[in-house]
């Protein structure tokens, strides 16, 4: 409590807002910007708004040098999730996020939730989701901690998504000594949506109402943006007591609500975003200034679970389950009505002002007052220096390695036993994949298909990325990546239409790391434009590192392809004795 | 012999989505007056030991390692012998 | 004739039962929320799969409060044929209108895979379209389909062939008792199964041997 | 106000899986003592009201329907003062 009563002056002496992963050349700019030292609530925003995973200070160069333009392109990257003309009317919306940390934390919940925010992402835009696919990483199973995260990830993902009920059709997981203690959980949501339904994120019309759907505020998931930004130390784990819980039960009510919202209110509905990472405060400043409005919030009105919470902790809390719409003055009984038939929360928390201010009252006092843009657009860039990785230039002196196999039959059967090789029926089969009866390939062949009802049409969709290649040539493993995903969708029938990609690094200020990122981006980037599949969306998780270093660069594609009419669908598996067996490429 | 009874709630400020699920149903069968209902798991552990310190040890080991998950789990217990 | 798909929050399979009727086998078919209670303009009620109410305390324990189960119940009294698969099933033995209960798979794991069902008894408005023994695939998903009750009932289920569909015994998927995977009430108005055959009516998703049961129920119903 | 708690377990005769894995996990942390676990479930409910039968009645009645599935499980309680 003393705490949130601490003065300016103090905030910036005590040097709190280092904790809270602020630099101090940052808290000048935010000086510099406010002309004035901001109070403690308005010093927590910006340690939030100017994470890593809010902001993209360290990965935005990188990712502006990305290819993502194309014919199909609906929404590229820049909203919830980007979006694909499949013809007809009709696109497709897909998006990849990881949930690295809080799953190394709360293996269950960390993925569950994981699973439950980019389901969000996907409905906030306006679609049906149709499909999941979860691409992970763990240490060795050998390791019993390591068995207990895997466990733990696997019946998360399952526990939502069956919950939901959104087929999980398709991912991968791999194991490797350099994810142990840093899992990686990225999980892929693809939803189907008319081209006249597109929502976009934004507050625009001074006067319209800011209105808070679906489950209340408590204080779990605090600094959680903040967390994901930050390297893993013991210390760390301890600290970080306020873990999110996922309620899919919820988030299955919230979505059908926010469906029916967006077909039944289309013309008095402004604009809907996901409450997921910084929570209330990054999508309400996102909405104002992706609209160039201001915005006054009132949080009197937020919904809560726990009494007494403070500015700080409502503004902050990733409490899960909530949205956050812009609705035209006049029409928020209609959206109370509709929500109150889900048995759900709907309330009027704020409006679209004038001018561009993000202001704050609690208890009729203005407890914050920042430039709109200040937080979500201004955050700093940094340019870090990229240093081609030692071990590189030491491979690139070597002679090519050509193994020496002397018992064939052992070595094939050594490597099928692998975790990686062997089948991954024992974790797919926990999950539901057919859910919604729409699944004409599920999990097991190279990628998953989803027919479209009424179409003659389907979707073919896959994870992929062999971090292995991209430790060794960054460039070249960010090309492999992408032709992999390709060869997959193409083997089940489907032309490519676009990738989105997680890029699961460590720590960029490292100069080796950031180059290994830089690299396989341009790698990524020029594999897509080959493809004619663009990037759309895609998230970034940086500082994945454990006491033994950085996990292997692993930026994990996504990717979606058309395919034309069912007839055409393809499976792995040899279908009868003496159909002939060819080797195609190279 | 002991019988060890071994109770695990979520922390004050975690969510407990089973529990406010359990509320709504109790308040549909009509009793309002039930104000709060929060869901946890519940054990009993038969532990063959003479110690009961011993079994003290082994609870609170096996609760903090297995049973909770002490990030946002509290666990208590009661050892009673049997 | 025509059929009602009651769904309840966080019924999630209610679209896989609607198209079945709707898609394939081309009948009358509406959803009905749990809020309504009244049935009248229905000869069927189908009860869907997913997470009612989140499963949150015990699949189906909630959902048996809804408004909507009193006059399910009435109606199964009054003869009218109700079907659970899945969820419905759990909801249907929660409201005593099946006996028994289902808990957790013996392996405590979620199951999603083809299985084999055997028909056990081809004679009921569910099943007259099945020979009997026949052997057939259907998708399971679930992870609490471990039928049990005690021994009395049972011995009533196996003597009033109110055991529709079994597992083969050396491929039981979740540890229930007798290998049950779908029974009836007493009058054989009341069918629940744990396994799907509403995901099972079209080739291109790789099971159709559900549809017969649909076929059956539609040709009872004509009937009737 | 009352504090109710409520514990739910399988009845003697129905095998319970979920004690039976944790008590496999027990055994491989190393404590060998630990002879059988039951799990169970476990709520807390706060009942309003001023006369403490009204809220055993309460109690009974929404273990009896709602809390506990009877055929397989069979649940105590405890009432203390809140
Ligand atoms: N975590 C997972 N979730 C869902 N499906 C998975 C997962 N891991 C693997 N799979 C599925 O298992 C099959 C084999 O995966 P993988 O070994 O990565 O295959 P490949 O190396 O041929 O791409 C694929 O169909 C894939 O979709």
């Amino acid at each position: 409590m003393l705490l949130q009563a601490m003065k300016p002056e103090e905030v910036k002496d005590s040097g709190i807002f280092r904790q809270w992963g602020l630099k101090d050349s940052e808290f000048e700019l935010i000086e510099k910007i406010l002309g004035r030292t901001p109070n403690y609530t308005e010093t927590g925003l910006y340690s939030v708004m100017w994470s890593e995973h809010c902001s993209y200070k360290n990965s935005k160069p990188v990712l502006k040098t990305f290819f993502t333009e194309g014919k199909q392109v609906l929404q590229g990257p820049g909203e919830g999730a980007g979006i694909v003309d499949i013809g007809d009317n009709q696109a497709v919306v897909f998006k990849m996020e990881s949930h690295n940390h809080p799953s190394a934390v709360e293996p269950y919940e960390g993925a569950a939730t994981g699973v439950g925010g980019i389901i969000r992402d996907i409905f906030s835009m306006g679609a049906r989701p149709i499909a999941m696919l979860d691409s992970l990483r763990f240490g060795e199973l050998t390791d019993a901690r390591t068995r207990t995260i895997f466990s733990g990830v696997v019946e998360g993902i399952g526990g939502y998504g069956n919950c939901i009920g959104i087929p999980t059709v398709g991912g991968e997981t791999k194991f490797d000594a350099s994810y142990e203690g840093n899992p990686l959980v990225n999980a892929m949501c693809v939803g189907l949506i008319n081209h006249e339904d597109i929502q976009k994120g934004q507050a625009t019309g001074v006067g319209n109402s800011i209105m808070y759907v679906g489950a209340k505020t408590g204080r779990d998931g605090i600094h959680g943006a903040t967390f994901a930004s930050e390297e893993f130390s013991d210390e760390n784990t301890s600290q970080r007591s306020a873990i999110q819980v996922g309620d899919p039960f919820m988030e299955k009510l919230l979505m059908e609500a926010c469906l029916e919202l967006i077909k039944e209110l289309s013309d008095h509905l402004v604009g809907i975003q996901d409450m997921g990472a910084a929570g209330l405060v990054s999508s309400s400043s996102e909405m104002a200034s992706k609209a160039g409005t201001g915005v006054s919030i009132n949080l009197d009105k937020v919904p809560q679970r726990e009494t007494e919470m403070t500015p700080y902790e409502i503004l902050l809390s990733e409490s899960q389950e909530r949205m956050l719409l812009c609705v035209e003055k006049g029409y928020e009984k209609e959206v109370e009505s509709l929500f109150a038939r889900y048995d759900l929360d709907a309330v009027v928390v704020g409006e679209v002002t004038e001018g561009n201010q993000y202001r704050v009252f609690q208890h009729g006092e203005l407890v914050a007052d920042v430039p709109v843009d200040s937080l979500a657009e201004d955050a700093p860039v940094y340019q870090n220096e990229a240093i081609k990785p030692e071990r590189i230039v030491q491979f690139e002196r070597e002679e090519a390695f050509i193994p020496v196999v002397n018992d064939l039959k052992k070595t094939l059967f050594d490597l099928l036993t692998t975790p990686d090789l062997a089948s991954k029926e024992p974790i797919y089969q926990t999950y539901d994949s057919m859910v919604r009866t729409n699944t004409v390939v599920g999990p097991g062949s190279d990628a998953a298909v989803i027919r479209i009802r009424g179409t003659k049409k389907a979707l073919a969709m896959t994870a992929d990325c062999n971090a292995r290649y991209i430790y060794l040539d960054p460039f070249a493993g960010g090309q492999i990546a992408v032709a992999e995903a390709a060869r997959n969708i193409v083997a089940s029938g489907g032309y490519p239409l676009a990738i989105t990609d997680c890029l699961n690094f460590g720590n960029p200020e490292n100069p080796e790391i950031f180059y290994e990122l830089q690299e396989s981006a341009k790698g990524i980037s020029v594999a897509c434009e080959r493809f004619d599949a663009p990037v759309i969306s895609g998230n970034v998780s940086l500082y994945n590192e454990n006491a033994n270093g950085a996990i292997y660069p692993t930026p994990t594609i996504g990717m979606i392809g058309l395919i034309k009419d069912v007839k055409n669908i393809l499976t792995q598996t040899f279908k009868q004795a003496e159909d002939l067996i060819y080797v195609v490429g190279e | 012999m002991f019988l060890a009874k071994v109770f695990i709630t979520y922390k004050e400020s975690i969510l407990d989505p089973k529990g406010e699920a359990v509320k709504k149903a109790i308040h549909q069968l009509d009793y309002q007056s039930v104000e709060s209902v929060r869901m946890g798991k519940y054990f009993e552990i038969e532990v063959n030991e003479s110690d009961l310190s011993q079994v003290e040890k082994i609870i609170e080991s096996i609760s903090d390692q297995l049973l909770a998950n002490v990030i946002m789990e509290s666990y208590r217990y009661e050892i009673e012998e049997a | 004739m025509k059929f009602a798909v009651i769904v309840f929050p966080g019924s999630n399979c209610d679209v896989d039962l609607y198209e079945a009727i709707h898609s394939v086998l081309k009948e009358e078919v509406e959803y009905v929320d749990y809020r309504e209670t009244t049935l009248d303009d229905y000869d069927a009620i189908l009860i869907p799969g997913g997470f009612s109410y989140g499963d949150y305390l015990r699949c189906g324990a909630i959902a048996r409060f809804a408004p909507i189960m009193d006059t399910i119940i009435e109606k199964a009294e009054q003869g009218v044929p109700v079907f659970g698969t899945c969820n419905g099933f759990q909801i249907l033995t929660e409201a005593g209108l099946l006996p028994g209960s289902l808990h957790s798979n013996i392996d405590l794991k979620f199951a999603c895979k083809a299985q084999k069902v055997i028909v056990e008894n081809n004679q009921t408005i569910f099943s007259r379209f099945y020979d009997e023994k026949e052997e057939i695939v259907l998708p399971i998903a679930h992870a609490e389909g471990n039928y049990y009750c005690d021994e009395e009932t049972l011995a009533e289920l196996e003597a009033n062939n109110q055991i529709v569909f079994r597992y083969a015994s050396d491929d039981n998927p979740n540890g229930s008792l007798a290998n049950i995977a779908g029974i009836t009430n007493k009058a054989g108005n009341v069918l629940g199964m744990m396994p799907h055959p509403e995901r099972a009516v079209e080739e291109i998703l790789g099971f159709k041997d559900g549809l017969k049961l649909f076929q059956s129920l539609a040709q009872s119903l004509v009937k009737q």
